[in-house]
């Protein structure tokens, strides 16, 4: 696999309640894709049970590169850390297809 | 009859000669304190068993897609019921009973906002969060009160969930407009699609819609699963209810004594509004309690997601922890009959 | 009656009689434009009601497992019933029937094919699939057809579920043939399974077998789940359809015309020779109109599916957009009746 | 009668005309190897229909919310029939009888584990584990057996559902018992909260208190869901059970042998002891069958969860293999008319 | 993105009928918060379905220290290892609020 | 945690539609377990809703060594790139037992 190249990985754990504007932060802020799971769990903010819906938590994966992702990064902070349960996490991948993200 | 395909027996058996025969079999077992419970409805009675399994942490979890299926059923039911009934009055002469309806759900909150900047001592955003999701309504309150009326032969009004619709909105604005004022720039456009495009009202609405226009033998092909199975499902509905309530106990504890007071004074007081109101406005004894229900009742739906967005910085803990934890509970099994007694006390001359 | 506990009157209130009160309220109101609705059904309105709130980007969307559990209780209704119809019919008398709608479903495909690839200039994997979802047929559209004509008192052949079944796996085939040839190694052994044994076929043809054995009085006491709701779950089903029809006219403004145009013109073409082949065959109005409607149906489910696997190069965008955001709204809303009109003016000597 | 909106005919046909008429029907056929096929209750070809498609590795798969839906609705139907029969007798003349059924629940696990200890060469963990499943009961399999009791027209004792409860709990305490020992410090509390408040008997407990306070006319409203779509939902159920059946087929070729004897060899003797005492109990045929059916069944849902964290070394595998693979189809589709005959003729004097 | 943190990203795929047990274990090993989500799988226990509730797995991730997720790895080890269908794996990552986690 | 082995996380978020074929195929490539999760998203074949089931995505992860992975990267991105939504990246993980991956 010599064709390797470096990405970021971006991942948002919030309330299901985001996902709408979530998704659409992260396109303009220039994410090529997005993927979401639902989730459930604990935090600062408490228990978060998904036994209903607007109660759950998403997780939101973004691939993109490393100045995308600061940028999305500082833009969540700014806008939802004080308001809402969000954590929000980096790490480093390799893409087969740099051209996709 | 041995089996469970069939319904049980005396589908025409009255409901009077039910609690008798029901009070006297409790009797012969003597056992006492059970007698109290002689006027629970089972759907009341699924409600506490979510309610206690809840607090003693059970394992019983429905997952979310029931939850989601068992509300949209109700809220097509009770819209669809409300449409039929709707088709068999003139619209005009309803069209001054909307307009006082639209009023209370303008009013309310505004009189709730002072008391809890005052002596609630909440911030704005908490004070106006709060004030929205008790001047609007719940649902399935509405649902169990009326399936209490229904029990309980008491009449009324179908076509009041016309009002729920109603009511579900203007709490919304008023509260979103304490909160932040005129002046700043809202995305109302925005917001008034996340209100009125919400599953809530679209399927109210809808069946609504579509009760009307089919009316009452339009609608009975469709019958069997709204409303057939309609009680059963309100049954399931509030053993799950009870369960998410239960589970903001834990919340009322850190909250503390002024939750709970404002969740049970509350709707006391928004009853008597709403149920003066509906006596002025003409309604039967049954239309009364029922709109005195909605005053009374507090939005865990709708409010709950319009403020999440539009007022984010209001503590959700607070409302849902009142809203669902105090006084879903207590409407449901204090406040229907209790708000029933004043309606024939005060108005039933 | 005043509460949510009980169907709604009239159990055997004539449909003619539905209508026509249902007409004279609407006159009354003098809302002029409603009138051509008044042969909507509440089923077509959920299915309005899912496609406009679709359409206004409503919040409204069901867990993907009550889309399932709404598609598996149609499903095995609808094989049930067939079934049950059968094991009232000599099944010899019913083996040239079969045949000769075994011969559409080849058919109908190896017709659209060349006109997709000609007139519409599709590379041959996309002409390929489209040919195979409208050679194929929808059940949800069979389910909304059946209503319409009960609704309507059109009495028709109820075995014709059996039918179903056989129109939904030749187009498969073929189109696999037209993408692929003959030459090619395509893995039919891995593809047949992934046909007979998907989801569609097996509800249905175990319906229709387990109502086959079962009989009438046999499948009695499952009734009240899979008959006495049906048209409850009908009508949920299509909210959803609508939700979903929808969400696919984004992709209809990218591809242009010609899935518009294709989308409505192939149902109309398909439904008269359908409807000829009905005619035929010898069967009444109501099978006639049947059998155009399923002629004229584009699958979703099974199609889609297969076609993703075995000719991946096709672009699922297409047939999806065309069979879900065209030819299923035009068949529910305009082609059922109009196939019906079309079977009494043709056929109905 | 033409559409889907109704019932099918003849709500009040005879179960024996229904035969009757089958027979025929199928003689005109004559189709020979159906025959034994007569008395088969769709519910039951039902889940032949899910065991085939498992067995053939169909697609088909039903989302795990609409299976912790429909085994809601059943737990809580059965709880319900229960407790309404149970508010008709006087409690004192059921003591006795709980007294009894609960000594078999502590006496069945003790029987067995000497047996596959020795006979089965299991290491103690597992002998424990396997001794606790068979201990204890399946509900699925106590509707299965309702259900054809009253489809063949033999009376029962209603209140057995209180049986089931009773019966659920022993066999998991002597199985941690033999697993563990008295000595060793297993955390009780907790898992007497594990065991106690697990979704089945909230669920069952709760239906039984809930139909014993409101008795046969207070539950009637809510008995659309619970009881009129009952046996519906009984076949999709056992329908997803036939699917869960079939894919514990691969475990049962690894395991052997010795697994489905004893998933066919235990039932039969345990069915023998549960007769027995029915009889001395004095119970009805039909109650005779029925306590024999819940000795013989092998519980699925508590036990295992209960084990799998009590005794976590005993290997999950072999016990659900049994259960669910061997002895779960086999009580289902030969057992309960078995056991019936059973008690025909051994008791029926 | 000049403030961001390393931290370790402990992710464990198991049995569903652990979660009760293991979100204890976490906290109480110093977890600040987890976030859950359902899934199915094959490993060396075999396929794990999710056709009904108990027979599917979970996929619990904790963001916490390398102490933390050390001590929880080694926990989970002990404890479950053995009796359970359990596979556990260690990443890192980069966040924003290091105080959170 | 002196005993940590490195390995490669290879994540895939494709359609449901592949799930049976992919899963068989990572086994074939010598991957000794997966796990699998529901998700939804968006790319450049558009929004994948997961509405109703078969348009929805899934999300595969596969623990193993470099030499699998990039066996399985080859081979996913020949098979079914040009033709299926699908994205594919990897991360370094540790794992605690080297002999299950
Ligand atoms: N340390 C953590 N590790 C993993 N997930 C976390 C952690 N902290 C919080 N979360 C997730 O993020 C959500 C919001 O976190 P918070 O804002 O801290 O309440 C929680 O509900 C969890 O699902
Ligand atoms: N190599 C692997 N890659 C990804 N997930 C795995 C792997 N091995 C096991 N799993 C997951 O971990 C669960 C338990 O694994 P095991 O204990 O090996 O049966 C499986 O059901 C899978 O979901
Ligand atoms: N940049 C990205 N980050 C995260 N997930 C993505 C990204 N691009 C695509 N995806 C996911 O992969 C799926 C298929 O992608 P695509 O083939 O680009 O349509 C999408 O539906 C998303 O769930
Ligand atoms: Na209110
Ligand atoms: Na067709
Ligand atoms: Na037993």
């Amino acid at each position: 696999m010599a064709t390797s190249h470096l990405r970021k990985l971006l991942t948002v754990i919030t309330e299901s309640a985001l996902e709408k504007d979530l998704c659409s932060d992260l396109e303009s802020l220039g994410a090529h894709g997005y993927t979401v799971t639902d989730a459930r769990g604990k935090g600062h903010r408490g228990v978060r049970e998904a036994a209903w819906d607007p109660s759950g938590n998403i997780r939101v994966e973004v691939v993109c590169t490393k100045e995308t992702a600061c940028a999305i990064a500082e833009h969540l902070k700014a806008k939802y850390y004080s308001n809402y349960a969000m954590i929000l996490y980096l790490s480093d991948v390799e893409v087969l297809r740099p051209e996709k993200f | 009859m041995n089996g469970f395909g069939h319904p049980v027996q005396a589908q025409n058996g009255a409901p009077d000669e039910n609690r008798r025969v029901k009070k006297h079999f409790l009797q012969n077992l003597s056992l006492k304190p059970l007698k109290t419970m002689t006027t629970l409805d089972p759907v009341i009675l699924f409600f506490l068993l979510g309610l206690f399994a809840g607090l003693l942490r059970s394992e019983l979890r429905l997952p979310p897609a029931i939850y989601e299926f068992l509300s949209v059923i109700l809220l097509i039911s009770i819209g669809l019921k409300g449409g039929v009934e709707l088709s068999k009055q003139s619209f005009g002469s309803l069209v001054g009973q909307m307009g006082l309806v639209l009023a209370l759900g303008f009013t309310l909150p505004l009189l709730l906002y002072p008391v809890l900047r005052l002596l609630g001592k909440l911030a704005r955003a908490d004070a106006a969060s709060l004030a929205a999701h008790y001047g609007s309504v719940s649902v399935g309150t509405f649902a169990a009160a009326s399936a209490w009326l229904t029990a309980h032969s008491v009449p009324f009004e179908e076509y009041m969930a016309l009002f729920v619709v109603l009511l579900e909105v203007p709490a919304i604005v008023v509260g979103i407009l304490l909160a932040r004022g005129v002046s700043r720039e809202t995305r109302w456009g925005k917001l008034a699609h996340e209100i009125f495009l919400g599953k809530g009202i679209v399927l109210l609405a809808g069946g609504l819609i579509v009760g009307w226009i089919s009316g009452p033998q339009g609608v009975e092909p469709i019958g069997g699963l709204f409303f057939g199975i309609f009680k059963g499902v309100l049954a399931l509905f509030l053993l799950e209810m009870g369960l998410i309530a239960a589970a903001q106990a834990g919340n009322l504890r850190k909250h503390g004594l002024f939750l709970a007071l404002f969740g049970i004074i509350t709707p006391l007081v928004c009853a008597l509004i709403g149920g003066s109101l509906g006596a002025a406005m003409g309604l039967s004894i049954g239309g009364i309690t029922l709109l005195a229900t909605l005053a009374a009742s507090a939005s865990y739906i709708a409010v709950p997601a319009a403020m999440r967005l539009a007022v984010p910085e209001a503590n959700p803990a607070l409302s849902l922890t009142a809203a669902l934890g105090v006084t879903f509970p207590f409407n449901v099994l204090v406040g229907i009959p209790l708000y029933h007694r004043m309606a024939v006390t005060l108005f039933g001359g």
